[in-house]
């Protein structure tokens, strides 16, 4: 045991790997809602049926990387079918409608990939072990799972990946100017249905992503859906339409849920992570309605 | 209380009798505005004082020009309550036209309507110094104005008052000199060749019709009547202002012209009147919107249309009807029938005329069949309309039933209507030479009608008297008749009939363009305008089916037996009020049409086969130019009379 | 065709403005309430009285008070359970540590608990719109019940949080009976009813969809947005928090706070969805249906499965109801947004042109 | 009618010295103004100008960082805009502003909420002061309705209305509020000639039946000069030329900002 300073980065830095888990399934409601204004309440459904189907196939003796290829179609057809039967009719529509579609969508998939697979909790090994790294925890005493700093990474050439994906090809680019303004885009030429398309099967893929780290971590069970729920308090504080807000959100949620929970929680009777982020994002939009990193609106009349 | 012989006695009575029933309701601001028989005579109180604090006294006229208005209504019994004579002008007539009633009728006082009135008169006063006076009901667009001849109807009211506080008791008195032999209201007839002439008419002429015609209608003081038809017009006089203060039933005004059609619905009149034209507009409003509807319930409506025309009138009439009808029609009434009336605002009608025009048979017994008592009615202004009245259960397309009680009614030997009656008109006004001459030595009103009565008595109305010809055999000839069967076809747009004077009938037929082109595009049957497809063999055998079914049925007449048409021919052209082949209002001028298309004539007694014919035409631009054409004539069959079938 | 109208014409403001200017829907409610005042009642066995008509009335009233704050003022709200739960758990408390208070009593007093907390977190809605403002009533929906599992005095220090609701008693007629219970609940959600009908056509109602139809104009007009939508939140947590107090007393009896958990507010906002948002009878439509749909799949999959000789687990059954509650929101927001009630009216609109198609 | 004839009086509303930035955009700078009673003011300038902003300004719906709005003696910086409802100032939008989800009646009878007292619970008793409200309110609107001749479409919802129809709802429901002063955001935008010729008919009836003074934006020339008494012309935010329509016509500087020339 350390000092409590020690103790207290430890505290910190656990935190700051855990939000990057929230970060990694924000970054799918991100990539949606930057191309087509849908904030995507079924990220998380779309988590658990990528996990489960790819444990379900695991267990049925399919080939790792395999399962993962397969899974990734599965999720990138997913993607596109969602997209032209539950939004395209709906464009236009406002943004709330699309909303509650995807809640609807969320009952959808999860009775689709339990009534598929089965509704039983399955383990799911990655082959790294969710222990304290000896070699960090000998040099400073603090102990920091192994599994933490791998999602991290993970999350890191993932974000890089994106990044580079937007900033460099010309589907990336199409991308943005589609976020900027749809009206416009159209008018350049850029194929909004298929931008769409592609940015669902991205979300598909990064659902998949997001599912092996989390199913890894928690088990691949119906509560997987609720990492949607941890999500939604980041993109509140990170803003709906920024791949750093979804990070950078991420980490401050991350960091401070596991500080209060570490040192208000006992005085409270613990189990304060249910809502601390909310109420967290919360205060925050009181201040500052338009996120940490959103524009600042004029409502023209 | 006095006898109730004067309109302004039936209103207290009312107030009296049934003071908070509803005497009048406005659709207005969205609800039907409701006055009752009490607040009713007390506003007339008020508005007759302020008439009489405005100078108006016994025997003068009061103008009233606008929709139907329960203010407008208040006025004319406010005007009788003083003596006064109320004289409805048409409210769409243009200022000019109101010129000559105001002079002759010599008005002092008007109460119209609104803005739009109130600029027509304004616009005249300087023909009619002697209008000092005009009140409006609606103030809209007015504030400004700042003419002394007008004010508000507010303002009228605010008179009364005040005139009522020093006069308590003049409302009554001068009620109680009220004669039913004074003149109750006066409406000009629409003269086609001279000026209008006044009909004079009194509280004895209108009351007495009004009330034996409601006695026999079994009316009630729980009738709601809609007033839709001009105030000026003496049918809505008799429907909507002296039966219903005889009776004492309630009316009802729409919120404007363009509202009837859904007042009508939400106030459902349990008494109503419609001309044909509104009738057939109805019709084709059902028909249109039927054709929107889905196949099956097209063909349902198609199938109990046809049991209702099987079965319904025979229904109505209460005659004696196969079990399996009477369920097919009672389905049918749950389905189609029930629901139309409803939508059409009939379902609580219990007796409905139509008058003023020949009817379609197709058109009449389309109403009578699901299940509207509809009924034909023959009168007019001087007559106070009551004339002959179809009586529940003989009710025949063609007949407008026997003479109504307390009515004499007889045909002269050259076929014209004489009528003897309570609700014959006093005179006509400042006018004794027309009001002599028509009048038989003996007292009979000559009606310029000519018919006849048929077997079972009931009146039947061929013509115009004057119109009316005979055959070289002598027997009658009815050319509107024979017209306005043919018309009823919706083929034949016009139809003139030749005959007087001659052996035979011949006629020459329009066809309606938009419904035998409707007919000929369903065939495929290609064609490049009017004159061709006028042409068409196909055409003429449509028509020829129209007119062979015209003459069954004069066939089945003895006295028109011999009037059925042997040849005819469809005109190229439509004939045209610009050509002056019609008048204005769409009469055919017979005589005009008869020397321009002579050769047609000719042609069609000689028995040829065709003929060339050239006409002058004017175009829509005003150039003229001639069009001709080689027309084929044909011959159509004819049957043998009814009566010697009978015989034989 | 069985809407005969003609001359039901309104002579007064009054008459046109009745809840049913219509003569025939006037009798259709008259019939309905004596059946189920009545009828029912007598007719209708344990089974239905509490499996089917009590839930689906304290629904139908939860959905009411969520469409007040969704359908009306535009409001979207996640957290409706927490509400409930509010109900519930102070009823339980006023019972509890007010002697001899009339339950009715404690079921307003609860319901203004809610209010109360609904204004607290209605709040956020003066700066946050949307879907922000949706995923911030979640905020309401954990911390609520997080505070009723870890305060013990809530839960009369029960261990598991469970609570056991008290025997009840109406001027000392106990309500112990399904028929009771339905009576009371019946009676609660009939009059609660008419009283957000008439609140939703006058004056604070035409405020609510202004704001959500457009709120710049309805603050031109001269509508405060901060006291319509706060007013919005408690009048909506009201009628969930008197829903949420008759689920624990006539429905469920023992209430763990989790009864109240995520799942019964999105099943809620589903009622609202396919019933119709911003419709009275659009609640009760949704509540019916929803309630209604796992019996009837429960009742419908078995002997079509056993026809076609494949035996279908009682799991999957209930995924099924998972796949057709989501693809039914999916089907209703992209064909009919206003939901069953909007087909009602639609139905009704031909039944009174018939036999006319427009 | 000559203005004497209107009651033209003294200024109901003054603006003084206005500016109005968003961000860096400058969208008035120093303008003043005022409005007498009773007359038909318009503001005009091409697009851009900062006409609708000005509106915005004076009815709370945009806070100014500087000048004054004096409206019936009262002066202010900002406020919000239902306190602007309620002290007598209706407003209809360029874009038409109307509760897309309600009848006609009941977009009406939403102006009116302003005028009404009584508590939710009353209303959800109907009985009372809440009933008597409702109806008497009823009929008020139904005045207007009749006014603005719209009675056929009382009961559709206006999503369904055609746009000219939809304009005449939405100055149906700034009337309801019985303003003092009616800001009219372009009224007649898009519409027909006959459109035209019936809203310009029905402002001049609001302004002369019930004396309102109107402020309104305008691009038809003709309209303008048919029918205000005073014509402000604004561009790029500052204003540049105030007075009589004629006045306004013949001068330079506003010609020019029409033609675009340089500055």
């Amino acid at each position: 045991m350390g000092s409590p300073v020690s103790f207290f980065f430890e505290v910190v830095i656990s935190g700051l790997l855990a939000g990057v888990m929230y970060s990694l399934v924000a970054l799918g409601f991100v990539l949606i809602y930057k191309a087509s204004g849908v904030l995507n309440f079924a990220q998380g459904a779309m988590v658990f049926f990528a996990a489960l189907t790819f444990v379900s196939l695991v267990e049925r003796g399919v080939n790792f990387w395999l399962a993962i290829a397969i899974t990734l179609a599965v999720m990138i057809v997913l993607g596109i079918l969602t997209e032209r039967i539950v939004l395209r009719p709906l464009v236009n529509q406002p943004a709330i409608t699309l909303f509650m579609v995807t809640i609807g969508l969320t009952f959808f998939l999860e009775g689709l990939s339990q009534g598929i697979w089965g509704s039983q909790p399955h383990g799911l090994e990655l082959g790294i072990q969710d222990q304290p790294m000896q070699w960090l925890a000998d040099r400073t005493g603090m102990f920091v799972s192994q599994f933490d700093l791998f999602a991290s990474a993970v999350a890191a050439i993932l974000v890089t990946g994106l990044a580079l994906f937007f900033q460099r090809t010309r589907i990336g680019r199409a991308l943005r100017a589609v976020a900027d303004d749809h009206q416009a885009a159209l008018a350049v030429g850029i194929p909004l249905k298929q931008i769409w398309a592609i940015v669902w099967a991205v979300a598909g893929f990064v659902a998949l992503v997001a599912g092996l780290l989390w199913g890894a971590r928690t088990g691949v069970q119906y509560s997987l859906t609720f990492v949607a729920l941890k999500a939604l308090p980041v993109l509140m504080l990170g803003g709906f339409e920024s791949i750093a807000g979804a990070i950078v959100g991420g980490l401050i949620i991350g960091a401070s849920e596991k500080v209060a929970e570490v040192y208000v929680g006992p005085y409270v009777g613990g189990g304060i992570e249910s809502w601390f982020p909310y109420v967290l994002a919360l205060v925050f939009l009181l201040f500052r309605p338009e996120g940490l990193f959103g524009e600042k609106h004029i409502d023209r009349v | 209380m006095a006898e109730l012989d004067t309109f302004p006695r039936l209103l207290l009575h009312h107030a009296q009798v049934r003071p908070d029933r509803p005497a009048i309701r406005e659709k207005d601001l969205g609800i039907w505005q409701t006055a009752t028989w009490r607040q009713m005579a007390d506003e007339v109180r008020l508005l007759a004082c302020g008439l009489a604090a405005q100078g108006l006294t016994r025997g003068q006229h009061l103008a009233l020009v606008g929709e139907n208005r329960p203010r407008l209504y208040f006025a004319m019994t406010a005007a009788q309550a003083l003596g006064a004579i109320p004289v409805p002008l048409y409210q769409d007539a243009v200022a000019q036209e109101m010129v000559y009633v105001l002079r002759d009728a010599e008005v002092t006082h008007a109460i119209v309507e609104d803005q739009e009135q109130v600029d027509k008169l304004l616009e005249i006063l300087p023909q009619c110094p002697r209008l000092a006076h005009i009140y409006f009901d609606d103030p809209r667009g007015l504030r400004g104005y700042r003419q002394p001849q007008i004010a508000s109807y507010e303002r009228l009211l605010e008179a009364g008052r005040s005139f009522l506080a020093t006069h308590p008791r003049f409302f009554e008195e001068e009620i109680g000199q009220g004669r039913p032999d004074d003149t109750a209201a006066m409406h000009y007839t629409s003269g086609t060749t001279a000026h209008p002439k006044g009909v004079v008419l009194t509280y004895r002429n209108l009351i007495e019709s009004g009330r034996s015609a409601a006695q026999m209608e079994g009316l009630t003081d729980r009738e709601d009547v809609l007033a839709y038809l001009p105030l000026a017009w003496i049918g809505q006089n008799i429907f909507s202002y002296t039966q219903w203060l005889v009776v004492g039933f309630c009316v009802n005004c729409p919120e404007s012209p363009a509202t009837v059609m859904t007042d009508l619905r939400e106030i459902a009149p349990t008494y109503y009147f419609a001309p044909p034209r509104v009738l057939e507009a109805l019709l084709t409003q059902v028909a249109i919107r039927m054709e929107d509807a889905a196949r099956i319930k097209r063909g349902m409506y198609r199938y109990f249309m046809g049991v209702a025309r099987r079965v319904g009138g025979r229904i109505l009439d209460g005659q004696p009807v196969g079990l399996v009808d009477r369920l097919r029609y009672g389905l049918g009434e749950l389905l189609v029938y029930g629901p139309l009336r409803n939508v059409l605002g009939m379902s609580r009608v219990r007796v409905a005329y139509t008058a003023g025009e020949a009817i379609g048979p197709d058109l009449f017994t389309f109403y009578r069949s699901i299940g509207i008592n509809m009924k034909q009615l023959y009168g007019s202004t001087e007559t106070s309309v009551f004339v002959c009245i179809q009586p529940n259960g003989q009710i025949k397309p063609d007949t407008v039933g026997p003479p109504a009680p307390g009515v004499e009614v007889k045909v002269t030997d050259a076929g014209e209507i004489l009528i003897r009656s309570p609700g014959l008109f006093r005179e006509y006004y400042k006018d004794p030479q027309a009001t002599a001459d028509a009048r038989t030595p003996d007292g009979w009103f000559r009606t310029g009608d000519a018919g006849y009565f048929d077997q079972d008595g009931h009146l039947k109305i061929l013509d115009r008297a004057k119109d009316v010809g005979k055959l070289v055999d002598g027997t009658l000839f009815a050319p509107k008749y024979i017209e306005n069967k043919l018309k009823f076809f919706p083929y034949v747009k016009e139809a003139v009939a030749f005959g007087d004077g001659r052996a035979m009938v011949c006629c020459m037929i329009n066809i309606d363009y938009e419904a035998v082109g409707n007919w000929a595009e369903r065939r495929n049957l290609a064609y490049t305008g009017y004159a061709d497809l006028a042409s068409r063999p196909e055409a003429y055998g449509l028509v020829r089916d129209c007119v062979e079914q015209v003459n069954a049925d004069l066939a089945a007449d003895a006295k028109l037996a011999n009037s059925q048409i042997h040849r005819f021919v469809i005109l190229h052209k439509e004939l045209d009020a610009d050509d002056e082949e019609l008048t204005r209002t769409r009469k055919v001028r017979r005589g005009f049409i008869g020397d321009k298309y002579g050769a047609l004539v000719d042609a069609l007694y000689a028995g040829r086969k065709e003929q060339f014919i050239e006409t002058k035409v004017r175009f829509e631009d005003g150039r003229t130019g001639s069009i001709s054409a080689t027309l084929r004539i044909e011959d159509a069959k004819t049957f043998a009379p009814a009566a010697a079938k009978l015989a034989a | 065709m069985l809407y005969r109208e003609a001359g039901q014409f309104r002579a007064t403001y009054a008459e046109d403005q009745q809840i049913f200017p219509l003569r025939q829907d006037r009798v259709a409610i008259g019939v309905l309430l004596v059946a189920a005042f009545i009828a029912v009642p007598l007719v209708a066995d344990q089974y239905w009285l509490s499996a089917l008509l009590i839930p689906f009335l304290i629904a139908a009233l939860a959905a009411l008070g969520l469409n007040i704050l969704t359908g009306y003022a535009g409001q979207l709200s996640l957290g409706t359970a927490a509400f409930m739960a509010i109900g519930a758990f102070a009823t339980y408390n006023f019972v509890l540590r007010v002697p001899g208070i009339p339950i009715l009593a404690a079921f307003v007093l609860a319901g203004i608990c809610a209010a109360i907390v609904g204004i607290v977190f209605g709040l956020p809605s003066l700066r946050i719109k949307g879907f922000y403002l949706a995923v911030a009533t979640l905020a309401a929906q954990f911390f609520v019940l997080w505070a009723i599992q870890r305060i013990g005095w809530i839960t009369n220090h029960s261990a598991s949080g469970v609570i056991t609701a008290q025997n009840i008693a109406i001027l000392g007629v106990p309500i112990d009976t399904p028929r009771a219970k339905y009576l009371l609940t019946l009676s609660v959600v009939a009059v609660l009813a008419l009283l957000a009908k008439n609140l939703v056509r006058s004056e604070t109602g035409r405020a609510f969809m202004a704001v959500r139809d457009m709120d710049v104009a309805a603050s031109v007009i001269g509508i405060p947005l901060m006291k319509t939508k706060l007013l919005a939140f408690a009048i909506s947590s009201f009628y969930c928090g008197v829903a949420g107090a008759l689920y624990a007393y006539t429905y469920l009896g023992t209430v763990e706070p989790e009864a109240f958990n995520l799942e019964l507010s999105f099943r809620i906002l589903f009622m609202i969805i396919i019933g119709g948002v911003g419709s009275v009878l659009g609640s009760f439509l949704g509540a019916a249906f929803i309630v209604l749909l796992p019996i009837a799949l429960n009742l419908v999959v078995p002997p079509i499965s056993e026809a076609a000789g494949i035996e279908i687990p009682h799991a999957i059954i209930s995924n099924l109801e998972l796949m057709i509650f989501g693809a039914l929101i999916i089907f209703f927001l992209i064909v009919e947004p206003l939901g069953l009630a909007r087909l009602w009216q639609i139905a009704k609109e031909k039944l009174r042109l018939w036999p006319f198609p427009h | 009618m000559t203005p004497s004839d209107r009651g033209i009086g003294a200024p109901i509303l003054a603006v003084e010295g206005v500016s109005l930035a968003f961000g860096g955009v400058r969208a008035l700078q120093g303008v003043s103004f005022d409005v007498r009673e009773h007359e038909v003011r318009a503001i005009i300038g091409p697009n851009g100008a900062g006409k609708s902003s000005m509106l915005n300004v004076i009815n709370g719906v945009y806070h100014p960082q500087e000048g004054t709005i004096t409206f019936k003696g009262r002066s202010r910086r900002d406020m919000v805009a239902h306190e602007a409802a309620a002290q007598g100032i209706g407003r209809t939008f360029q874009n038409i502003a109307l509760f897309r989800g309600m009848t006609v009646l009941d977009n009406i009878m939403t102006g009116r909420n302003v005028k009404m007292r009584s508590t939710f619970l009353e209303q959800s008793i109907w009985i009372g002061r809440a009933r008597r409200e409702e109806l008497a309110h009823r009929r008020k609107v139904e005045e207007i309705i009749d006014f603005l001749e719209i009675q056929h479409i009382r009961r559709t919802p206006v999503g369904r209305l055609p746009y000219g129809l939809q304009k005449r709802v939405e100055l149906a429901r700034a009337l309801a509020m019985e303003p003092e002063l009616l800001l009219l955001d372009e009224p007649m935008a898009g519409m027909n000639l006959e459109e035209k010729q019936d809203m310009c008919r029905f402002i001049l009836d609001v302004n002369e039946q019930f004396g309102t003074t109107v402020v309104l934006i305008e691009h038809d020339m003709g309209v303008v000069m048919d029918i205000s008494d005073r014509v402000v012309v604004l561009d790029y935010g500052r204003k540049i030329a105030d007075g009589t329509p004629d006045e306004v016509r013949g001068n330079q500087t506003v010609i020019d900002a029409y033609l675009g020339v340089a500055h």
